[in-house]
């Protein structure tokens, strides 16, 4: 889960990394009070849960209460990569001499944390690790010690160069690093970090990310989701256990274990048809699931077929069956079924469909084509 | 000998009155594996459909165990692994799935020094065939042979298995390491072990978009293994970002997309196939096999 | 450092570690508007840091409010080991259908922490420790895992039997151990840990000591400290940074190492002498640190003669003799003083003994016996 | 080749621009021992008094050091022995006095699995005379030879170095372990090291009151050591309950008192002296030399 910047910052403030001072206005009314409070010049930056806001025109700077009031008025009427900007940030500007570029992140191949940095702050990140690695500074956290200040100390110091801004920059990562664990994070970013011109060290954005696996150990966290931000049909399939993402074709997948439903994906492209969903019902599923998903995916207007492959493991044939037959009662599917259940339990679900006068296809190659050729107006 | 799971594995099933563990207990002991009994807290001492029930794993240690197989709730999963690391029991299985990544940053450092193998969470698990099963994977689909299996993939794997079957290639070992963030075993402890089983001629790697790790696996492969490997890599036609973060793309320098997998595996030269079916094939040909006939 | 029960308790209230309701009295009057509150019987407890207190008699219970302040009157009269009982813990009594003893200290042999169980609680544990060490439970703590439910469960099953019973109890040892941990502890026990006649297991009494070394970490422990307990000298030494203790004798010591220290008493009582005190001024010293020193013992009349031992390693000579000789011009001295120096800078440490007239010893054993001979009358 | 320290020993003075690190780089360096240098964040690349200065021990590392002794205040002890634990030094002295017990336990878990060994804190450290010292022993006061000391004891220490070199019995190394409650390096340890030296003949053993660790220690000498060893236990007078507390009488049911110490190394045929004068009496008659005569 994302968080807005305005949100990532109180919690850098409450641990004591250093932010500019700044409030949050959902008018121009309250953009203009707030710059009143700050004291002009201020920046009005659009809170969106997408990258690349300062390029969209998301971010401007305002040198009077009135001009802070304009921005925000444009700001507020504009839509960065499909989402309405609801609120903007209004805060006081600093006084820049350098940008940097501080993260943590999980490295999956060593399977520990990650601190991030470049002295290339400000800039698109993702450009500099592709086009300039060795502009990237990477350090190693072993989770046993954490980051202590000595972790960062050398990388910070190419970065920095000067001690005492080096040991500000440390107790920066120290904090970052506690927010990290802290908050189950999957990521903090600070980008740009800066240097004023008085020597402070602080952070100019923030990017926290939130794993949704530890949600529920953060309730006061979970409570600053931005429903804007998601697709209404992928927040009704996380409510219901299921992994779901919207794409443009006619075949409704129905799938258990993500490695699956993608190959099933690959293998419908192969076949020539076009895949209408990422749908995976994960393991352990119960007969419910396969109705939500059946429920979500006949939303979609344009889905044609609905191809089902299930290979069991510890989800079970049968439930899956169960799940199916129930959708087609309560539901009332208007399109065509492929099956193909395997593995556990796969003679009771088999046994199942057949008692409702669904057959089964023996392989995944065989039911991708059967779906295929439906979904182009053949017959099952 | 195949690895991490031979005839003298013991096993000890860490949430056995589950539904889920009280099931493939059952399958796992049919397929005869050696179920030594399960544990749930305040039931010690008592039966379950058969199964002796311990308090703790350390109990169940001392009655034979040498492997766990977790299939407890994911609010208990992490003091289950640990559980299972203090009583320093060789190979633990995690089935369970949705565990915080951090946590199992945690988990993963405390290994560190210490003799377990953790394969998981949010993975199918291990079988050798035809002699024992830890996990879920249907134990029908495999049959004994000379391929080994490493995937982060749990049901595609066991498309793969079914395929090799299907051609009569069998299986020494198949390992799926789950596709979290943050698994016990990387591909690379796994191809490790393969190298060094020398009922292993062949190793089939199945991988998905996201991270670096295929391509990290695709140097040792060049590098170390000193056998023939035959890759899948799903997620081809995945729209772009959906499961690679930012993060991953500053760390790794790249997208993590199937075509940078699949172009490592090829300079390595490993093959990749489309399909499970395709894999199985690239197997047979790698293998020298006639068509129709395999190496069980 | 030790804290009362009732603060022991409070801090087991704090973190759900269930404790019986009581209230902190000082005088007879607020024992009766406790018991009143609290509704008789009652448990009127002398809050005094000494052990047994039940066998002195500062723990008595009152059957209604006018008996709670008659037994509060009697104990807030009392002397405890020499200790003055200042105030009583009025608590509202349980229904004990069990005993049981529980605790958390430091293993020195493992280097780590140790649950310490027993199903013989509210008696003498250091006596079954010594006469049935088979009925004390032990289990070891990897400070790596912390104690998790499984941990103590088997221990706590067989002083419990029951598995409800069982449950709660390994939720108290799991938060008595984060308390061990997050305070700095260095014991934690509950003796005696009951089973009330509804099923509850509940701390009884409260002992938490804590590391001195981490006080500076926890201010607000460091607040709860008695003065009352501590001799003043040792206070005294404390604040200075030294570790004394008042012995019987007329040989005062100065010593530096607690080890060193402690030999050069056993030698001093082999040599037929009595040490005044136990004295080490610790490493790294300060010649303040030996003026110091030498105003704690010289407020002890019965002191006839100095003994200064130092081998000097991290602390060295040329220090001591600069303290010992500010303590002369200082404090005037009124008793001889024998001194020996050795190790670092032993050379310029002499030197200035000398250029103030005093001597020094070459070993130990030499300058042990001269001070006891001076201390029976003899001249230096 | 003595223990833990010999000519290969190339030492990081950590807070070598302290009052203490700064006034014992110098009598290290007059010993012999090899400094590389020393740390202090913020200071890297200058010189203090001749020394290199690092920010971090991995840069001094880098520059060859191999152990560490430590002499910052206790307020950056535990991270700077965390930090050469994490940048694998062989040897980490901590000197440094007044460190929690509980920060000591999380120091010493993490030693686990990692190559470091540490001694102390609160510890004078290791000396091998004539060839290099790490810590605060004063080096004018040994000789080289054969005789192994280890020691909870500081200074009682320095005393028993002294009376053996008055006798000429020279010394292979000399440990002094800390006497905290926990400690890095333990007695057993320390004696499992000194088993395996050729060069140590005896092993002197210096104890105090509280714990029993020289009753394990009495029973490693007796069945495992293999060699002669001679013990000094100090305490003797001490008041009883000043320094052993009740959780170490419920710990190990006894008192931890001098007799009980004095009786277990006595059991284990260990002679115990009453003064560093006897102990060293004792380790003469122990090694059968003529009275005036060491092994130096």
């Amino acid at each position: 889960m994302k968080i807005h910047e305005y949100q990532a910052k109180r919690l850098f403030a409450e641990i004591g990394i250093p932010v500019p001072e700044g409030r949050l206005a959902h008018t121009p009314d309250e953009a203009a009070q707030a710059a009143q409070e700050l004291g002009p010049p201020v920046a009005v930056k659009a809170q969106v849960l997408v990258g690349g806001r300062g390029k969209a025109g998301g971010i401007k700077l305002a040198a009077s209460v009135s001009e802070a009031e304009d921005r925000a008025a444009e700001i507020l009427g504009m839509e960065i990569k499909g989402l309405p900007v609801r609120s903007v940030l209004v805060e006081r500007t600093a006084d820049i001499r350098s940008e940097l570029y501080l993260s943590i992140a999980l490295d999956r191949a060593s399977r520990a944390p990650l601190l991030l940095g470049s002295a290339m702050g400000g800039v698109d990140i993702e450009e500099v690790a592709r086009t300039r690695p060795e502009a990237i500074e990477r350090v190693p956290i072993d989770p046993e010690f954490g980051l202590r200040p000595y972790t960062a100390w050398a990388a910070l110091r190419r970065m920095l160069g000067d001690p005492d801004l080096t040991r500000q920059a440390v107790r920066i990562a120290g904090k970052l690093y506690s927010l990290f664990m802290d908050l189950d994070s999957s990521l903090v970013e600070i980008n740009p970090l800066i240097v004023t011109g008085e020597g402070q060290v602080m952070a100019l954005d923030a990017k926290v990310n939130l794993d949704d696996n530890a949600l529920h150990r953060h309730p006061q966290l979970d409570a600053l989701r931005d429903l804007d931000a998601e697709d209404p049909r992928e927040r009704d399939a996380k409510a219901n256990d299921l992994s779901f993402v919207a794409l443009e074709g006619e075949i409704g997948c129905i799938v258990n274990g993500a490695g699956l439903a993608m190959a099933t994906m690959d293998m419908v492209k192969h076949a020539g048809g076009r895949p209408a969903n990422f749908l995976d019902v994960g393991g352990s599923s119960r007969p419910e699931k396969v109705l939500h998903a059946m429920r979500i995916i006949l939303a979609d207007p344009q889905v044609r077929v609905i191809l089902l492959n299930i290979f069991g493991g510890i989800t079970r044939c049968d439930d899956i069956a169960q799940g199916l037959i129930a959708a087609r009662t309560e539901l009332g599917v208007r399109v065509p079924i492929v099956a193909r259940l395997t593995g556990t339990n796969e003679q009771e679900g088999r046994a199942l469909l057949r008692s409702v006068g669904l057959e089964s296809a023996e392989t995944m190659e065989e039911a991708v084509r059967t779906a295929v050729r439906v979904a182009e107006g053949g017959v099952a | 000998m195949a690895i991490l799971v031979n005839k003298d594995t013991k096993v000890c099933v860490q949430g056995i009155t589950g539904r889920d563990g009280s099931f493939h207990s059952h399958r796992m002991a049919e397929y005869g594996t050696h179920i030594v009994g399960g544990t749930r807290p305040g039931k010690g001492g008592a039966e379950h459909e058969g199964f002796p029930v311990f308090d703790t794993v350390a109990e169940a240690k001392a009655a034979g165990a040498n492997s766990s197989v977790i299939y407890v709730p994911v609010a208990g999963a992490v003091d289950a692994m640990y559980e299972s690391i203090e009583a320093s029991m060789d190979l633990i299985v995690c089935v369970t799935e949705g565990i915080p990544a951090n946590d199992m940053v945690r988990v993963v450092a405390s290994l560190r020094g210490r003799a377990s193998r953790l394969v998981g969470p949010n993975c199918p698990g291990v079988i050798t065939p035809g002699v024992a099963s830890v996990g879920i994977i249907p134990g029908r689909i495999a049959i004994p042979g000379r391929v080994g299996i490493v995937s982060r993939s749990g049901t595609l794997t066991y498309e793969v298995i079914h395929a090799l079957t299907r051609l009569g290639i069998g299986q020494s070992t198949c390992v799926g390491i789950g596709g979290d963030q943050v698994p016990g075993m990387s591909f690379l402890d796994v191809l490790e072990l393969f190298r060094d089983d020398p009922d292993t001629d062949l190793v089939v790697l199945i991988g998905e978009i996201g991270g670096s790790d295929e391509q990290i696996a695709a140097r040792y492969i060049a590098q170390e293994l000193g056998k023939p490997a035959v890759a899948f890599v799903a997620g081809q036609t995945a729209p772009p970002g959906k499961r690679m973060g930012h993060a991953g793309a500053i760390i790794s320098g790249g997208e993590g997309t199937a075509a940078e997998k699949i172009a490592a595996f090829q300079a390595a030269g490993v093959p990749v196939g489309e399909s499970p079916g395709q894999v199985a094939e690239l197997v047979r040909a790698r293998l020298r096999l006639p068509e129709g006939s395999g190496t069980a």
